[in-house]
């Protein structure tokens, strides 16, 4: 029963990714795309853990760890980027 | 040893002869003859020896991968020629004492001279082909710098040039020939090359060979049609036209003629180009020799001209012939050098060689021109001067050929035609320099006789054409047997050397060319006439002209090739990787191999048709570059989940890492730059780049696909079994990462270093001037350092600080190490720099990026360093097992503290790469007007 | 594992499966930026969150050791959501994103 | 599967290689980064293509090829470094010249052609 | 296994460390260190040459790995010559920097060891992938050079030679990826036994992969069409970093000695020889277009710069023909070409601070300081580099036209190599001519004095060219044993039963 | 020496201390022992970076405040999802919200608050920290929402801060 959950759970959280994508790739504005890619690395980690799950591995927990960490730079980053120009001034 | 004294002794000379310089002129003078004197004195045994014909060869070893050696050899030819570059050089020497001016830079003139010298005598006594040829060549060196010795006078500097252009292209000619001439015998030797005659002629590259050796025979002597340089050679110094230009470098070509005359000669081919060569060079030769205005060129034509004289004699294939030839080569030698040392006097107490303005110069120097009368005489042929014996032997050669037909009537009639012309411009040289009225607007006025020590060179030397003249047997006979016998290679014919042979053919036609010369000379005005209707050829122009010419096209050719477009250079490139790769792929076949294709699942089909979409976006999208920058973004995440996918956790967080902290970078950079890109290329150069890239990608899935699908084996299983008995860890990636393969790593952590310190030197003294708002206009925030932003960020450090720990701690065991570790700490660090600003993060910063650089590259190195104290090699890992109280039992691996290196250069690195570009901000410097909270 | 692990296990993969497809829903289908903006903090955190729980569970279970790095993220997670949600506000206000119509109030000048 | 990661890796070389060809040093230093992302994942791939077999010793029953990820772990790093570099350079180069073209060239006019295209596509 | 295999490593690393340490020491101090190391990466070298000389291959285990599994060094006699080549124009281009071409950013030392370091691994490594490692490492410090001294100029040309170099890299990588993909091995010995028992698939693979590593090596060797980066950026980069950049182009010709020698060499069976049939036409049009490029240069140091590839088509010509006699030939030339080319830009960059604003460009302009001393070292080296008598280039030369005796080949390049050579004394003629002697009346606006450091190094780098002369019986033996070793691969690959340091040492 | 052995930020020790535990998977004998060292030593090197010292008066209070919020972060998150499912329009608000906490941290804890619960955003603080811009997914009005948000969040929040 749990392996037909995962499943299923990998199927909607890659359809959630897909949806992001799209978002994404709409836009209409820069903070759009961002926010949109925000959300593309929480479905990483989703997806990453998920992988873990299915693969009975606790091994791949600190890559997902890591784009926790990573996505939330990059954000703020590109946030900064977008209204304030320079990232480090 | 003797015999390479001979040819060093100059070289040392040339070496000295700026020291003598100091003491002036007459002391250089001395001390360049000494090296003449002392080969004179050298060679002077030796006479006997080679009077009887014998050859001596002193060979010493020096290349023998390429048959090179040190060989000299003296027989009589190499004498012949010895002597007269010795006593030339010693009169000209003298002569020079008195013809430079004190200003003037003695020194190099005299070192160059002796240079010369000593290259001449290197040529003329090498017994190695490829040794000669290496003096050949210095040759065309030393009087490339010789003519342009004047270095201010634009045509001095031409007419070296020039002269080096030809002579030095003909002895790359030459030295095709004789390579292929030693291919051929299979030594370079001349006893080897001179034995094998019949082997060279008979060879199917006789042709190309013995080409190529007339080419540098035929440009260093000046024969037609490579004749042009010589006459512009003359904006040398005097004494060199006179020692250079007439009695010793171009007898080099010559020289040649008959030093491989055994080797070459007596064929067909040989005969027709030699002999047609020179005769078309001695009649074009006496011709212009007759138009010339200036003194100088007069007499560089009447050398050309001379010249082709001997060639023809050399090309005639007899052997009384090659003798006449010989005989000739001194006659030359000595009333030509002696003519332009007294052209020389006139020059330098006249001031000019316009012989249009110098006239009526009897009156003012009648020792000079009883000199130059005589030399001129012997130069027409007139009798009981030498020049006329070596002309009659030539006449007497001329009838002797027996040529088909009607042909066989163009020797003597070439011969009479270039008799007359020699006797008319010597005629003119006499007439219209002593004689013919006063002198027209001299810039010295007036002229007086020279110091009494020029003229002894020229007294001696007219003394020698006197005295061979009237007996020649006695003056020179010997050495033209000797010098014969040499050229020969076999007995020497009965010859005569008489002053008088009889009423005979020969002289009839030395009367005719005589009496036609005179009346030539009277007639001149109607040839000058007859000519001016011709265009006169400047060939120094044309010759500039061409060079120019070729430099320009060369200019606009490497202007069109490597025009400076970075599109097309990439472009070559991968159209050359696309074009190498080619062949072998569509060689493949089948692209699915044996272990063939494994199911797809659905996630990771979305996943990768995310990434093939985003990809695609990003290129086609990339104008909007930050959109770009997003689904590159989008990219480096479905890369690094592809890396989990496939079981590769260390590659996963890695690429992360990297990719976060490459957009940082890029954002950084965008900053500055604009945000969109222009629409700039054309559609065709569109469409062309989209084949390019689209072949590209066609041809990388082909060799993927083929790859995947082929079963293989690797060494890896060794690393699996190794890793955790020998490695001590059982995260096999980096137990290869910093034990196995840890040289590598040390080289990606120096490459992490140098390019942060490339970056940072790089930006020290940028400016760059940062947009006032974003691309559509915006003004920027006032709010640099959000307040929530800033909070959040606080603990982060601490947090991110534990995280790295933790990953470093692991990543011998476990996804993890030194690598990621850094990359954390990095982004925390940047973290700070972004929500609390440069002035304030770096107030708390204590250390240098720099430090922190060498500290990690240091652990690396000395852990690394550290077995060798117990005799194992660099890098070689050990570990073991601690257990303390409570802890309990833990693991210690020196590569750790290997791994505790990258850890640090990666924090520096990125940061210094990061705070460099962050540096040129204007608000790091000043504080930002809102304070950081 | 038992039977009731596995349930629990089930359930909260399914919800947070969902949570995240309905926050990604959200993000494509809600009207402008801000309301976009409500989506992911929310919905796709908290759905990453009944994940990262299943795995805990899932993994307590079968290795017998108590996994805590998913909370770890869990909570970093709800941690920095906020801080870039209101970056992201910042930019979309400084952009001078435009609300959708019939939004009261107005966003700020930046 | 080995098709779709073989199409992955041509999509990434072929617009890495467009963007590579692209005028300005932006969208050049772009394509670079995808081309690094395919050459990555290519050299990674020359171990094949296995789930669940991380080379982790006592995670799995086999191990995939550790090697190329080894050295993929290396070209990461070395690609990181080079990037950071060429993203500079092009800064000085913009500093240089006040322009961002590859070549350096400032204030050029631009193709004819392109004003027409311009045109048409918009 | 020999230490000493590390030490023309391990110099220069140290050295480096030690150079980035030193932010705020005094620069006499940076530049006496930085002197020493160099110096002592000679040393080792020299060393190094002295065992390789008795010709059996020596290697160091890193980590006491056996190879193939663990990366080694591997010497031999070419390895050891190009170590010397390295270090011998590594010195004395620093000696030149210390006259103060290092002054500027405090990173030039640091930078210039570096590259020091990653030439010397290049040279000895035995391992594809390190291999790779080392060209990251010797093209991200030449990167750093290239852009030492400030300036406008020499941005875009760094640019176009850092992006081309990148794209060269992510092919080396796919090439190593696909050689590795099929035999799964990375040690070069390995790779070389490796290759020979391949058929069908996996052979097209591999020979694609091995011409694709052929484009790279290229590039870096400069050849033709890859080499149109070279010009502007070595002309546009300071005189001691150009000098240094002289051995450069000489790694890419060394990777194709070693690689195509050893892996794709004689035995290779299907593989034999991969792609020299490519090689020897674009040698010979590389040496045709740095001719024409030398021709119309503009400055004195362009000129250099084509004459950099003039010798990059005279190197590579003989090396795709392959004969041992070539081969012995090629290294002969390098060596002369190396040093002749070293000394120029060094020469051509005194010619410059002497010339006021008309610097080393081919124009005319008022008499220069020092014109005796600068034209006799321009001569000297233009001598050597036109390949005339009595200097190494002619020896070079005429050792190359000698291992060509025969067919179509000859024809091709006695024709390519003895025209080039008549035009490029064209062109030397015309460029010294015109800078040394076609002055005009006038002042110099910037008058300097030449420094006599500066000015030994470049002259002790021109007379190199009269040493080779002297020495050259001694030298081409040499260079006739390395020919030979290169071609007995059976020797180079028993470094593979060499064992390791036992345990328990 | 001595007066180094102390804890300069104890909260950020103790919560350095705690995360080890979380990451070592466990606690055992060694992971207690890095976790003090770490707890210890981190906060030496990191204490600059955290210049204001968060005073938090009353300490017990926080478990309560955060389960509060997980349980609101739950609601809120099925309020979301029921107006993203559903058909009809959702009618946003930006409410300038009056702030009474004054430290940073306050504010910033709160304003997190504020983005994980039902139906708001934290959009912008003003620059003299004063105001608060929320915007709201789906209000009737605004006072309604700085209502909920004053009494729900602020006033524990400003018991603790005091
Ligand atoms: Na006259
Ligand atoms: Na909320």
């Amino acid at each position: 029963m749990m392996t037909a959950a995962l499943y299923i759970t990998i199927g909607m959280v890659t359809l959630a990714a897909v949806l992001n994508v799209c978002r994404l790739i709409k836009g209409p504005d820069a903070p759009d795309r961002v926010l949109a890619l925000d959300t593309l690395y929480v479905n990483a980690i989703a997806l990453i853990i998920l992988l873990g799950l299915v693969l009975g591995t606790r091994l791949y927990l600190e890559a997902a760890l890591l784009i926790a960490v990573m996505g939330f730079v990059g954000t703020v980053a590109m946030g900064k980027y977008l209204k304030r120009g320079s990232v480090i001034e | 040893m003797s015999l390479p004294l001979v040819v060093f002794l100059p070289f040392l000379g040339a070496l000295a002869a700026p020291l003598f310089a100091l003491g002036g002129r007459t002391a250089i003078a001395i001390a360049s003859s000494v090296p003449a004197l002392i080969a004179l004195a050298v060679l002077f045994p030796f006479w006997e020896t080679l009077a009887n014909g014998d050859v001596v060869v002193q060979s010493y070893e020096w290349l023998p991968t390429l048959g090179l050696s040190f060989s000299f050899r003296l027989d009589g030819l190499s004498l012949l020629f010895a002597l007269l570059i010795l006593l030339i050089g010693l009169l000209v020497i003298l002569y020079s004492r008195y013809y430079l001016k004190s200003h003037e830079n003695v020194g190099k003139f005299y070192a160059l001279l002796l240079c010369f010298m000593g290259s001449m005598l290197g040529i003329v006594m090498a017994s190695n082909l490829l040794l000669m040829m290496i003096f050949w060549e210095l040759t065309s060196l030393t009087s490339f710098l010789l003519i342009s010795f004047w270095t201010h006078k634009q045509g001095a500097r031409r007419g070296a040039r020039m002269a080096l252009a030809v002579t030095g292209g003909g002895g790359l000619a030459l030295l095709a020939g004789i390579l292929i001439i030693g291919n051929i015998v299979g030594s370079f030797e001349l006893d080897a090359v001179l034995a094998a005659g019949d082997q060279i002629k008979a060879h199917a590259m006789y042709p190309v060979a013995l080409t190529l050796v007339l080419l540098g025979a035929f440009t260093k002597s000046a024969q037609f049609p490579f004749h042009f340089w010589l006459p512009h050679a003359m904006e040398a110094p005097t004494p060199i036209s006179a020692y250079l230009h007439s009695a010793t470098m171009v007898k080099a070509g010559v020289f040649l003629l008959a030093r491989l005359y055994p080797a070459l000669a007596g064929t067909e081919m040989w005969f027709y180009m030699v002999s047609f060569t020179g005769m078309a060079t001695l009649l074009l030769g006496a011709y212009v020799a007759m138009l010339k205005h200036d003194l100088k060129g007069l007499l560089a034509y009447s050398t050309v001209s001379n010249l082709g004289l001997i060639t023809l004699l050399f090309g005639m294939g007899t052997k009384l012939a090659a003798i006449a030839a010989l005989f000739h080569v001194i006659n030359h030698a000595t009333f030509k050098a002696s003519l332009f040392m007294a052209a020389g006097i006139v020059d330098h107490e006249t001031g000019t060689r316009d012989m249009r303005r110098i006239n009526g110069l009897w009156r003012y120097m009648p020792h000079t021109a009883t000199l130059a009368m005589v030399a001129a005489s012997s130069m027409a042929g007139v009798p009981l001067l030498n020049g006329f014996l070596s002309k009659e032997m030539f006449f007497a050669e001329s009838l002797a050929l027996n040529l088909p037909g009607l042909w066989g009537w163009l020797p003597p009639i070439v011969a009479i035609l270039a008799g007359i012309f020699a006797v008319a411009y010597s005629a003119r040289f006499v007439h219209d320099v002593f004689f013919n009225g006063k002198p027209v607007d001299l810039p010295i006025y007036p002229p007086h006789e020279p110091p009494r020590y020029m003229k002894i060179p020229v007294e001696i030397l007219v003394f020698a054409c006197i005295m061979v003249g009237v007996f020649p047997t006695i003056s020179v006979g010997p050495l033209i047997y000797a010098a014969a016998s040499a050229t020969l290679g076999e007995a020497v014919p009965d010859y005569e050397l008489a002053v008088f042979h009889g009423f005979n053919l020969p002289l009839m036609m030395s009367l005719i060319a005589f009496f036609g010369g005179l009346l030539m000379y009277s007639q001149r005005q109607r040839f000058f006439d007859f000519h001016a209707r011709f265009r006169e050829i400047d060939e120094k122009a044309v010759f500039e002209a061409v060079v120019a010419r070729c430099v320009n096209l060369a200019n606009r050719f490497t202007g069109k090739i490597e025009s400076g477009s970075l599109q097309r250079y990439a472009m070559l490139l991968v159209v050359a990787v696309i074009a190498m790769a080619f062949l072998p792929l569509t060689n493949l076949g089948l692209y699915i191999g044996a272990s063939g294709l494994t199911p797809v699942d659905w996630p990771t089909a979305i996943a990768a048709g995310t990434l093939i979409v985003s990809a695609i976006i990003t290129a086609v999208m990339h104008r909007e570059r930050f959109f770009a920058l997003v689904m590159l973004s989008v990219v480096g995440l479905v890369v690094s989940l592809g890396f989990a996918r496939f079981s590769a956790p260390d590659l996963a967080m890695t690429q992360l890492s990297v990719e976060v902290v490459t957009i940082v970078l890029l954002m950084l950079a965008l900053y500055y730059m604009p945000s969109w890109t222009p629409l700039e290329t054309t559609t065709p150069r569109r469409i062309r780049d989209i084949a390019i890239a689209l072949t590209a990608g066609i041809g990388m899935t082909l060799v993927t696909l083929a790859m995947l699908t082929r079963p293989f084996s690797s060494i890896s299983s060794f690393f699996l079994e190794h890793s955790k008995p020998h490695g001590g860890g059982t995260n096999v990636v980096n137990v290869i990462l910093v034990d196995f393969r840890g040289f590598d790593t040390l080289g990606e952590i120096s490459v992490l270093a140098i390019a942060a310190l490339g970056i940072y030197a790089m930006l020290k003294n940028t400016a760059l001037t940062p947009p006032s708002g974003d691309g559509q206009g915006h003004p920027w925030t006032r709010d640099a350092h959000p307040m929530m932003l800033a909070q959040i960020a606080r603990p982060m450090l601490p947090l991110a600080l534990m995280v790295s720990v933790y990953i470093f701690l692991r990543g011998h065991n476990m996804p993890g190490g030194g690598f990621i570790a850094g990359l954390i700490t990095s982004v925390a660090l940047i973290l700070q720099y972004i929500a609390s600003g440069m002035v304030w993060t770096e107030e708390r910063i204590s250390f240098r990026y720099h430090n922190v650089i060498g500290l990690g590259l240091l652990f690396a190195t000395v852990c690394g360093a550290g077995s060798l104290v117990f005799g194992y090699p660099f890098l070689t890992s050990t570990f073991g097992h601690i257990t303390w109280p409570v802890v309990g039992e833990f693991e210690v691996a020196s590569a750790m503290v290997f791994d505790l290196g990258v850890y640090l250069t990666v924090i520096g690195a990125t940061l210094l790469a990061l705070v460099s570009i962050g540096r040129l901000s204007p608000h790091s410097a000043i504080k930002s007007k809102k304070e950081p909270v | 594992m038992s039977l009731i692990s596995e349930y629990l296990v089930s359930a909260l993969l399914l919800l947070g499966g969902a949570f995240t497809l309905i926050g990604a829903l959200g993000l494509l289908r809600l009207p402008d930026f801000y309301t976009r903006l409500h989506a992911p903090t929310k919905a796709t955190t908290l759905g990453v969150g009944a994940i990262m729980l299943s795995s805990v569970i899932y993994f307590s279970n079968h290795d017998q050791q108590l996994g805590f790095s998913e909370t770890l993220i869990t909570v970093f997670l709800f941690l920095t959501a906020p801080v870039s949600a209101n970056i992201l506000a910042k930019a979309a206000m400084h952009i001078g994103v435009k609300p959708v119509r019939g939004t009261r109030g107005r966003p700020w000048e930046q | 599967m080995e098709l779709m990661f073989a199409l992955v890796i041509g999509t990434l070389t072929a617009t890495g290689v467009y963007l590579l060809l692209r005028a300005r040093t932006f969208p050049v230093v772009v394509g670079l980064t995808l081309l690094s992302y395919g050459v990555n994942l290519f050299l990674f791939s020359t171990g094949r293509l296995v789930t669940g077999q991380q080379p982790i010793i006592g995670s799995a029953e086999h191990y995939t090829d550790p090697l190329p990820q080894a050295l993929v772990l290396t070209a990461i790093v070395i690609g990181f470094a080079m990037t950071a570099f060429v993203v500079v350079l092009s800064l000085r180069s913009l500093a240089d010249h006040d322009d961002d073209h590859v070549d350096g060239r400032r204030d050029e006019p631009p193709l004819r052609e392109i004003d027409e295209t311009e045109a048409n596509g918009q | 296994m020999n230490d000493w295999l590390l030490a023309p490593i391990l110099i220069p690393l140290l050295g480096a460390i030690v150079q980035a340490f030193m932010g705020y020491a005094p620069i006499s101090l940076r530049r006496t260190l930085a002197l020493a190391t160099t110096v002592l990466i000679l040393v080792s070298a020299i060393v190094l040459l002295i065992l390789a000389n008795d010709g059996s291959y020596r290697i160091y285990a890193f980590g006491n790995w056996q190879p193939p599994f663990g990366i080694v060094l591997v010497l031999d006699r070419l390895a050891a010559l190009m170590l010397v080549v390295t270090a011998v124009l590594g010195l004395l281009s620093h000696i030149y920097a210390v006259g103060g071409a290092d002054e500027g950013n405090r990173q030039f030392h640091g930078l210039f060891l570096f590259q020091l370091m990653g030439l010397n691994i290049a040279f000895l490594t035995g391992d594809l992938f390190n291999l790779f490692v080392a060209f990251e490492v010797l093209l991200i410090a030449s990167y750093g050079l290239l852009m030492h001294g400030g300036g406008t100029a020499r941005t875009v040309p760094g640019l176009h030679y850092v992006v081309l170099n990148l794209v060269g890299s992510a092919i080396f990588l796919i090439s190593v990826g696909m050689i590795y993909s099929v035999t799964g091995t990375l040690n070069m010995a390995d790779l070389a036994l490796a290759v020979r028992g391949l058929s069908g698939a996996d052979l097209e693979i591999v020979r694609a992969g091995g011409l694709m590593l052929l484009v790279v090596f290229g590039l870096k060797a400069a050849i033709l069409p890859l080499c149109f980066w070279l010009p502007k950026a070595y002309a546009k980069a300071t005189a001691p970093v150009a000098a240094l950049f002289a051995v450069m182009t000489k790694v890419g010709t060394y990777a194709i000695l070693r690689v195509y020698l050893l892996v794709f060499g004689d035995n290779a069976g299907p593989l034999a020889n991969l792609g020299m049939d490519w090689l020897f036409p674009l040698a010979l049009i590389t040496l045709a277009m740095g001719v024409i490029g030398a021709l119309g240069a503009g400055s004195l140091k362009n000129l250099v710069a084509w004459q950099v590839i003039i010798s990059v088509g005279t190197l590579l010509a003989p090396v795709a023909l392959g004969s041992e006699a070539g081969l012995s030939a090629a290294l002969f030339y390098l060596l002369s070409t190396t040093f002749t080319v070293g000394g120029l830009f060094l020469v051509s960059d005194l010619v410059s601070s002497q010339r006021g604003s008309a610097a080393d460009r081919i124009i005319t302009a008022p008499k220069m300081r020092n014109r005796t001393f600068l034209s006799v070292l321009f001569l000297v080296g233009a001598v050597a580099a036109a390949g005339i008598p009595p200097l190494s280039g002619f020896f070079g030369k005429i050792l190359i036209l000698q291992s060509v005796q025969s067919g179509a080949e000859m024809g091709w390049l006695w024709s390519v190599l003895l025209i080039g050579s008549f035009l490029t004394v064209i062109a030397y003629s015309r460029a010294g001519s015109i800078v040394f002697w076609r002055t005009v009346d006038g002042h110099l606006e910037r008058p300097a004095r030449l420094n006599g450091r500066v000015s030994a190094s470049a002259g002790a780098l021109i007379a190199l060219t009269v040493t080779l002369v002297v020495l050259a019986g001694p030298i081409t033996r040499y260079t006739d044993a390395t020919a030979a070793q290169l071609h007995n691969t059976a020797a180079y690959t028993a470094i593979l039963q060499i064992p390791m340091v036992a345990e328990g040492n | 020496m001595l007066d180094r052995l102390t804890f300069p930020q104890p909260w950020l020790s103790v919560l350095l201390f705690t995360t080890w535990q979380f990451l070592s998977n466990g606690v055992s004998g060694a992971s207690v022992v890095m976790g003090l060292v770490l707890a210890w030593l981190i906060p030496q090197i990191t204490s600059g970076f955290w210049p204001e010292r968060p005073v938090f008066v009353k300490a017990w209070r926080v478990p309560a405040y955060l389960l509060r919020l997980v349980q609101d972060i739950i609601v809120a998150s099925f309020s979301v999802a029921r107006l993203i499912l559903s058909p009809r329009p959702p009618r946003p608000v930006f409410v300038a919200y009056p702030l009474s906490l004054e430290h940073p941290l306050a504010i910033t804890i709160l304003a997190s608050t504020i983005s994980l619960t039902p139906g708001t955003v934290s959009a912008d603080v003003s620059d003299d920290q004063k105001t608060l811009l929320v915007h709201t997914l789906d209000a009737d009005s605004a006072q309604e929402v700085i209502d909920a948000i004053h009494n729900r969040y602020e006033k524990p929040l400003m018991e603790m801060f005091q």
